[in-house]
């Protein structure tokens, strides 16, 4: 019983950090399109935070809109921006760096 | 007029100076601790409203509680939220022409894939719709069921026919919000308040708006996906 | 008869028959202006049917889905909610008959249901009586209203509206969350029902600061104003009337309901400093007003200004003080619609809307120029007109509890909206002759403009039956009117 | 102190965290992903806290609230996205020029 | 409301309607305008007599509408009202005659004559205002109706005074708003009667009322071009003939004066006021500002420009009976308001016609005018002799009884000052007169139009000779009953305690 109990805080303490770090990361990061794959992984992470908050309704819906529609439409997204034209995709690389610190 | 176009902003605005991200990081940490200590102070004795729905559960017409309230207790809100689907979708297609760049062939792999993926995912979607009634499930995740099969089948490069691409397109997109309505109004006319659904059809009424829900939350997602309105039928 | 008109419920029709319309229009693109139209009048209709209702039989509460709070979402009526349901609805008529006449058919076809969703929207908001209801009902009209924006096309446009849309969505988070700390305060949505549990704690207070900061950056009251003007100048000009008019009030709207009925405004401090930030909106905002050389972006600060003018009121709190701003409100909605109405018309005509060329074009539209300049004696607060009553009402509420200062600020406003409205009026007088070839305006356009404007003005002349509806319900608590 | 407060901890941290990225980061994708970080934090307070009551089933009403909510986000996101698209079309350049902070 | 209770409403609807018709009417539908404006002016005049008739029976004509909670709009004859209404009507119907004349052919009339109209409305609505609310409304409006009559012509000096009229005006406005809510918080009414109604709030509010005082007299003097507030009146003088006659003798300027009589008698009450000390500093206002205009008078070329100076003196001669505390100076204030109104627009009508007929601006250009248009120049002439005051003219009478009442009132002073300012204005005004009897004309006029036979177009030359005429008949039939002296004195009765 304590056991399961110790072993669900750290359950508990690593998803909320992970949580945290991937956001982070997702905002911070250089290069769009990690950013955004970092993102539908904390989109995922947090379905997982729903069912342990024993809510599934909203662990189904997270996982297949949060994580998997507005990844789908960001990926989109972004590949309109690139399309658009190439030299502002690499202009954007090298001036985001000193933007996040 | 075109200030926006003025290059000198345009470097200008990329930074951001050091000074004042550190104040912001400092307001912001505090506004942090603020929020948090707020929330530690709430009672761990939650005050919710859970015992009302579980008093009512039985007279709403479906067993799981998140659909009751969903679909019954404040269905208004659904409603409504039926409509901010379809406004963002409207916002969507009158920005007009988004760039609608050909996806490079899709491929053998990704055109089997969907082959195979998107009838068992549009039988997901069925399925969480009629188990949404007493478990986990309902119109929104058997819609964005759907949804992800209309992306899937975009990728492949699928296009909606231009027959359909008109009215018909567009009746699938208002069949949420119509029929939501429609039950609404009609419960009106016959005496009872706005969504006052009869215990005795609560269920089915609920099942009806469910279903015309989830079909529109498909088509709008991946209308959403498609990002630009299809190409014209014959009315416009 | 008279059964059956209170039998029927308007507040429900006001919502589901815009809903409804937006529909219609979105499924026959071709008819969408007729249909627009018609539904249009519908609204109207219920909204004198509510009215009529909420003078004959009082406050009216309403359970959706028969269930009531704590567990339904109920809508609730009084002389608030229903003065903003009827300025909507007259502001929306005129809106929807001057569209008629400006957009063309490809764009028509997107404005229509645009427009009738946003007006569904707003409709709901003034009537819900519960604050997660209320947020859907914020974002409902923040993607409909940003939508709108975007309407115009063009890079100024795009860029306003893209702004407007971030900020409208922090805006809705930020009161969300404050709504997610009440609930789990109080274990209840229902504004009433709040008011009854309500104990101050921390999760209050910071639930009251980030629903306040996130209403007050909706309502773009200065220094969170930086969104409103390139949103509301570039927008087209229908829609800037709307927007200026209609949307930035209803986040003012919930802040007014959350001050006044849940939140314990044992917070006097605040309310001071909600009077400072109104001075400034008005101060700053009339000088930018002045500076402006584009008449949309003239009328688009001077909403900055005006939309401070209604912040004097919480420092002051008196009846008297809440009225002169609600008044306010109604007036500014009918002028500033006329005034973007009238320099949607000039941009039509003359292609421009440079100040300093106006005197070309306005010459050949007597009756927009009409219409800016009554709308301009509102906004300037002269009499008789609406806005001249409000001011008064204002100063007699500063008078009254002996802060001076608030005086000083309301009589330097109306000193620099003068400067700035008649810094448009008089390039109609001169000896200019019309040469270059223009675009002839609908008169529907320049109509709806003037009617506007005369109903602001007539606002200064009926004044004692708005301020009786007002009191309906007491919505600014117990004390007597006058 | 339940396990849920750390979630409703959590949450408040992701609030801010977004804030922070939606006002430095001058990119709009990255402000959307902002929004959608904030968002994801409300929700999260939301739900936690629902789940206070040890051993008793989680108030439901929350849940349909953040149901709601998702799909509100998944909405405006994709009008967000649109719109980039455009500015990025018009303006050659997906931000805002003369940004101003809070 | 019985029809007592509706005739005040409708006095002032005689003239806002044919406003409001006259826009929207098209610029070439010369017979109809004329026509509208000239059954609105005799239509508000027969009214107007009708309610002479009713004060003098004893009749109480009051509409009362609600317009706040706790406030009205009134408008209500009483003794005051009807002597400026009488003043504003019976001059308007001249000016009319005299606009359709001087506009004639000239661009945008429609738009002249519905602002001209809107005008005299809102003067109309000042005189019979029955509270300060009221007044204010109107005199508003009055503002906003006349800016576009000053910059009708729409060049850049009309602009320039356009500009300067709307900072003094708009400012007093506010000032007048803020003395008035103060007001209405400490007294919490705002009705005028006879002697005032403030007097009984006079314990623990003095220093509010004295403010109060500065700050409502402050806004009036802006409108009667007391120093320092007058700049804005000469420069005003680009406006056409019709306007500036309207400025300084119908509309704008009485107003101004009009409103510091309704505050010192209506308001606080002569007596009270007296003994608040705020008569003094302003009878010292007023007699500045009549020195100071006369001075200013003496060295301007260009005619309207001296006759606006002259104004600005002229007024203040009512101003300095209203502040003289003592019925014979209040009697002497009262009646100028009147006289002065009659005499100075004849001198404006004269200016017109020499620059309409032949383009004359500039006193140095009047020589030997006299004999070209002798029915001008006699109006002019006696105008101007009214002006200075000489006997048996209308001017005589106002300046005796101020003195006199200075006199009564202790005010020794005040003689001097009276003497002063006639010598002054016989510095400015015989020499135009010699010039333009006794002088050679030049062989050429600067801008000459041919009239036929007569000096000018009759239009032109009515108006002038008829209030010449008033000038001279007010001075001769002074004592008759319903002459403005007699008038006056009524009023004066009421406004003393016996």
């Amino acid at each position: 019983m304590e056991a399961v109990t110790l072993l669900q805080w750290a359950f508990d303490a690593v998803l909320g950090f992970a949580l945290l770090w991937l956001a982070w990361r997702a905002l911070a990061s250089p290069d769009l399109f990690l950013a955004i794959v970092l993102f539908i992984a904390f989109g995922l992470l947090m379905a997982l935070a729903w069912v342990r908050l024993d809510a599934p309704d909203v662990a189904l819906a997270e996982a297949a809109i949060g994580a998997g529609l507005t990844g789908a439409l960001l990926l989109a997204a972004l590949a309109r921006l690139e399309s658009n034209n190439e030299t502002k995709a690499a202009h954007e690389k090298d001036h985001e760096p000193e933007v996040h610190d | 007029m075109k200030k926006t176009m003025n290059p000198k902003s345009m470097t200008e605005s990329g930074k951001i100076r050091t000074p004042f991200r550190l104040l912001l990081m400092v307001l912001l940490s505090a506004l942090a601790a603020g929020l948090g200590y707020a929330v530690s102070t709430l009672s761990s004795q939650s005050p919710g409203s859970g015992e009302w729905v579980a008093a009512n559960l039985e007279t709403s017409g479906v067993s799981n509680p998140v659909t009751a309230v969903l679909l019954n207790f404040r269905s208004y809100d659904t409603l409504l939220e039926m409509g901010v689907l379809l406004v963002a979708l409207l916002g969507v297609w009158s920005l007009g022409g988004i760039p609608e760049q050909r996806e490079s062939s899709p491929g053998p792999v990704l055109d089997t894939l969907s082959r195979l993926l998107v009838p068992v995912l549009i039988l997901v979607a069925g399925y969480l719709l009629w188990v949404g009634a007493h478990a986990p499930g309902g119109a929104f995740q058997a819609g964005s069921v759907l949804g992800a099969a209309g992306v899937l089948l975009l990728l492949a490069g699928w296009r909606l026919d231009a027959r359909f691409a008109g009215l018909p397109l567009r009746i699938t997109l208002t069949t949420g919000l119509g029929v939501f309505v429609v039950v609404g109004a009609v419960l009106m006319l016959v005496g009872r308040r706005l969504l006052e659904y009869p215990p005795s059809f609560a269920g089915a009424l609920i099942l009806l708006i469910e279903a015309a829900a989830t079909l529109s939350i498909g088509m709008t997602l991946a209308a959403l996906f498609l990002g630009s309105r299809p190409e014209a039928g014959p009315d416009r | 008869m008279a059964l059956t008109m209170a039998a029927i419920p308007w507040g429900v029709m006001a919502i589901l028959l815009p809903l409804a319309g937006a529909m219609a229009c979105f499924l026959s693109p071709r008819r969408a202006s007729p249909l627009g139209l018609i539904t249009a009048l519908g609204v109207v209709a219920c909204a004198a049917g509510l009215g009529w209702q909420v003078a004959e039989q009082g406050a009216q509460r309403y359970a959706i889905g028969g269930w009531g709070a704590p567990l339904g979402i109920d809508l609730y009526a009084d002389g608030l909610s229903l003065l903003m349901l009827m300025v909507t609805a007259v502001v929306g008529l005129g809106i929807s008959v001057y569209s008629s006449g400006y957009f063309n058919r490809e764009k028509a076809v997107n404005f229509w249901p645009l427009w009738m969703f946003l007006w569904s929207a707003l409709n709901a908001l003034f009537l819900s009586a519960d604050i997660f209801n209320l947020y859907v009902t914020l974002e409902l009209l923040g993607l409909a209203a940003v939508a709108l924006v975007a309407l115009a096309g063009g890079a100024d446009a795009l860029t306003g509206a893209m702004r407007y849309l971030l900020v409208s969505l922090l805006g809705s988070l930020a009161y969300l969350l404050g709504v997610a700390l009440l609930y789990h305060s109080f274990g209840c949505l229902d504004i009433a029902l709040l008011a009854e549990r309500m104990e101050p704690s921390p999760a209050v207070m910071a639930a009251m600061g980030l629903m306040s900061a996130g209403l007050l950056l909706k309502t773009a009251l200065f220094p969170l104003h930086f969104w409103l003007p390139p949103a509301h100048a570039s927008a087209p000009a229908p829609v800037s009337a709307l927007l200026s008019a209609l949307v930035v009030k209803a986040s003012f709207y919930i802040l007014l309901r959350l001050w006044l009925d849940v939140f314990p405004v044992t917070a006097a401090g605040l309310g001071q400093l909600l009077g400072l930030l109104g001075a400034a909106a008005v101060l700053w905002g009339g000088l930018q007003a002045l500076r402006q050389t584009r008449l949309k972006m003239l009328i688009a600060y001077s909403t900055v200004a005006q939309l401070g003018y209604l912040f004097l009121a919480f420092p002051l709190g008196s009846n008297v003080a809440w009225q002169g701003a609600l008044y306010l409100l109604l007036s500014h909605a009918l002028a500033k619609a006329a005034m973007f109405m009238a320099a949607g018309n000039i941009l039509c005509f003359g292609g421009h809307d440079r100040i300093a060329d106006l005197d070309r074009v306005a010459q050949r539209l007597p009756l927009s120029l009409a219409a800016f300049g009554l709308a301009g004696v509102s906004i300037m607060g002269l009499p008789p007109s609406g806005g001249f009553i409000a001011k008064w009402l204002l100063l007699e509420a500063a008078m009254r509890s002996g802060q001076w200062w608030w005086v000083i600020i309301l009589i330097l406003g109306g000193l620099l909206a003068a400067a700035y409205v008649f810094k448009v009026i008089g390039y109609a007088f001169t000896q200019a002759v019309m040469t270059h070839e223009a675009r002839a305006v609908p008169a529907t356009m320049e109509w709806a403009a003037l009617v506007l404007a005369l109903v602001a003005i007539l606002l200064g002349l009926v004044a004692p039956w708005p301020l009786a509806l007002m009191e309906i319900g007491l919505p600014f608590g117990g004390e007597a009117a006058g | 102190m339940s396990h849920v407060f750390l979630y409703a901890l959590v949450g408040t941290g992701l609030f801010t965290l977004g804030l922070y990225a939606l006002i430095v980061h001058t990119h709009l994708l990255r402000k959307i992903l902002a929004i959608n970080v904030m968002g994801s934090g409300v929700f999260l307070v939301l739900v936690a806290l629902a789940a206070r009551a040890r051993g008793a089933a989680p108030d439901p009403v929350p849940h349909a609230m953040v149901i709601t909510g998702i799909v509100v986000a998944v909405s405006a996101t994709a009008l967000a996205l649109a719109l980039m698209v455009r500015v990025r079309a018009e303006t050659g350049r997906a931000e805002l020029s003369e940004e101003r902070p809070e | 409301m019985n029809w007592d209770g509706w005739l005040p409403l409708l006095i002032v609807l005689s003239s806002l309607s044919v406003g409001l018709v006259i826009f929207f009417l098209p610029e070439e539908r010369v017979a109809t305008r004329t026509t509208l404006n000239l059954t609105g002016a005799v239509l508000k005049l027969v009214l107007v007599g009708v309610i002479i008739w009713g004060v003098v029976h004893r009749h109480h004509y009051e509409t009362r509408l609600p317009l706040l909670p706790g406030l009205d709009l009134v408008l209500r004859a009483d003794a005051e009202s009807v002597l400026f209404v009488t003043l504003s009507s019976g001059l308007w119907l001249v000016t009319t005659v005299y606009a359709i004349g001087y506009l004639e052919g000239s661009p945008h009339r429609s738009r002249f004559f519905g602002f001209f109209s809107l005008c005299v409305a809102a003067t109309v609505g000042v005189a019979l205002a029955g509270n300060l609310i009221t007044f204010l409304l109107f005199y508003e409006l009055l503002t906003l109706a006349t800016y576009p009559l000053i910059v009708h012509r729409g060049t850049d000096a009309a602009h320039q005074a356009g500009r300067a009229y709307l900072t003094y005006t708009i400012a007093g406005g506010a000032l007048l708003l803020v003395g008035t809510v103060w007001l209405y918080g400490i007294a919490g009414s705002l009705e005028f009667s006879y002697r005032g109604f403030v007097a009984e709030l006079a314990d623990g509010h003095r220093a509010a009322l004295i403010a109060i005082f500065a700050l409502l007299i402050a806004g009036l003097a802006v409108k009667a071009a007391l120093v320092p507030f007058h700049s804005w009146l000469p420069q005003a003088m680009v406006a056409p003939a019709p306007v500036s006659a309207l400025l300084h003798a119908v509309a704008v300027v009485k107003a101004g004066a009009f409103g510091i009589v309704r505050v010192v008698y209506d308001v606080y009450g002569i007596e009270f006021a007296a003994g608040l000390g705020v008569t003094l500093p302003l009878a010292t206002v007023a007699a500045v500002t009549i020195i100071y205009g006369s001075m200013r008078a003496l060295f301007q070329d260009d005619l309207k420009r001296r006759l606006a100076f002259s104004t600005v003196s002229q007024v203040s001669y009512i101003v300095l009976g209203i502040a003289l505390t003592g019925p014979i100076a209040t009697i002497g204030g009262l009646v100028h308001l009147v006289h002065q109104g009659v005499m100075k627009i004849t001198l404006f009508f004269c200016a017109g016609n020499l620059a309409e007929t032949l383009g004359i601006h500039k006193v140095s250009e009047m020589n030997g005018v006299g004999r070209r248009m002798p029915w001008t120049m006699a109006a002019f002439t006696i105008g101007a002799f009214g002006m200075i005051g000489a006997p048996p003219l209308a001017g005589f009478i106002s300046k005796w009884y101020l003195g006199l009442g200075a006199l009564d009132a202790g005010q020794g002073w005040v003689i001097f000052i009276l003497a002063g300012s006639s010598l002054l204005n016989a510095g400015y005004f015989l020499p135009i007169l010699y010039a333009a009897w006794f002088k050679a004309p030049p062989d050429t006029w600067p801008a000459e139009r041919s009239f036929g036979r007569r000096e000018t177009a009759w239009a032109l030359l009515a108006p002038p000779v008829v209030t010449a005429l008033l000038t001279l008949a007010l001075g001769l039939l002074a004592s008759a009953p319903f002459s403005p002296l007699q008038w006056a004195r009524s009023i004066t009765t009421l406004e003393y305690a016996p």
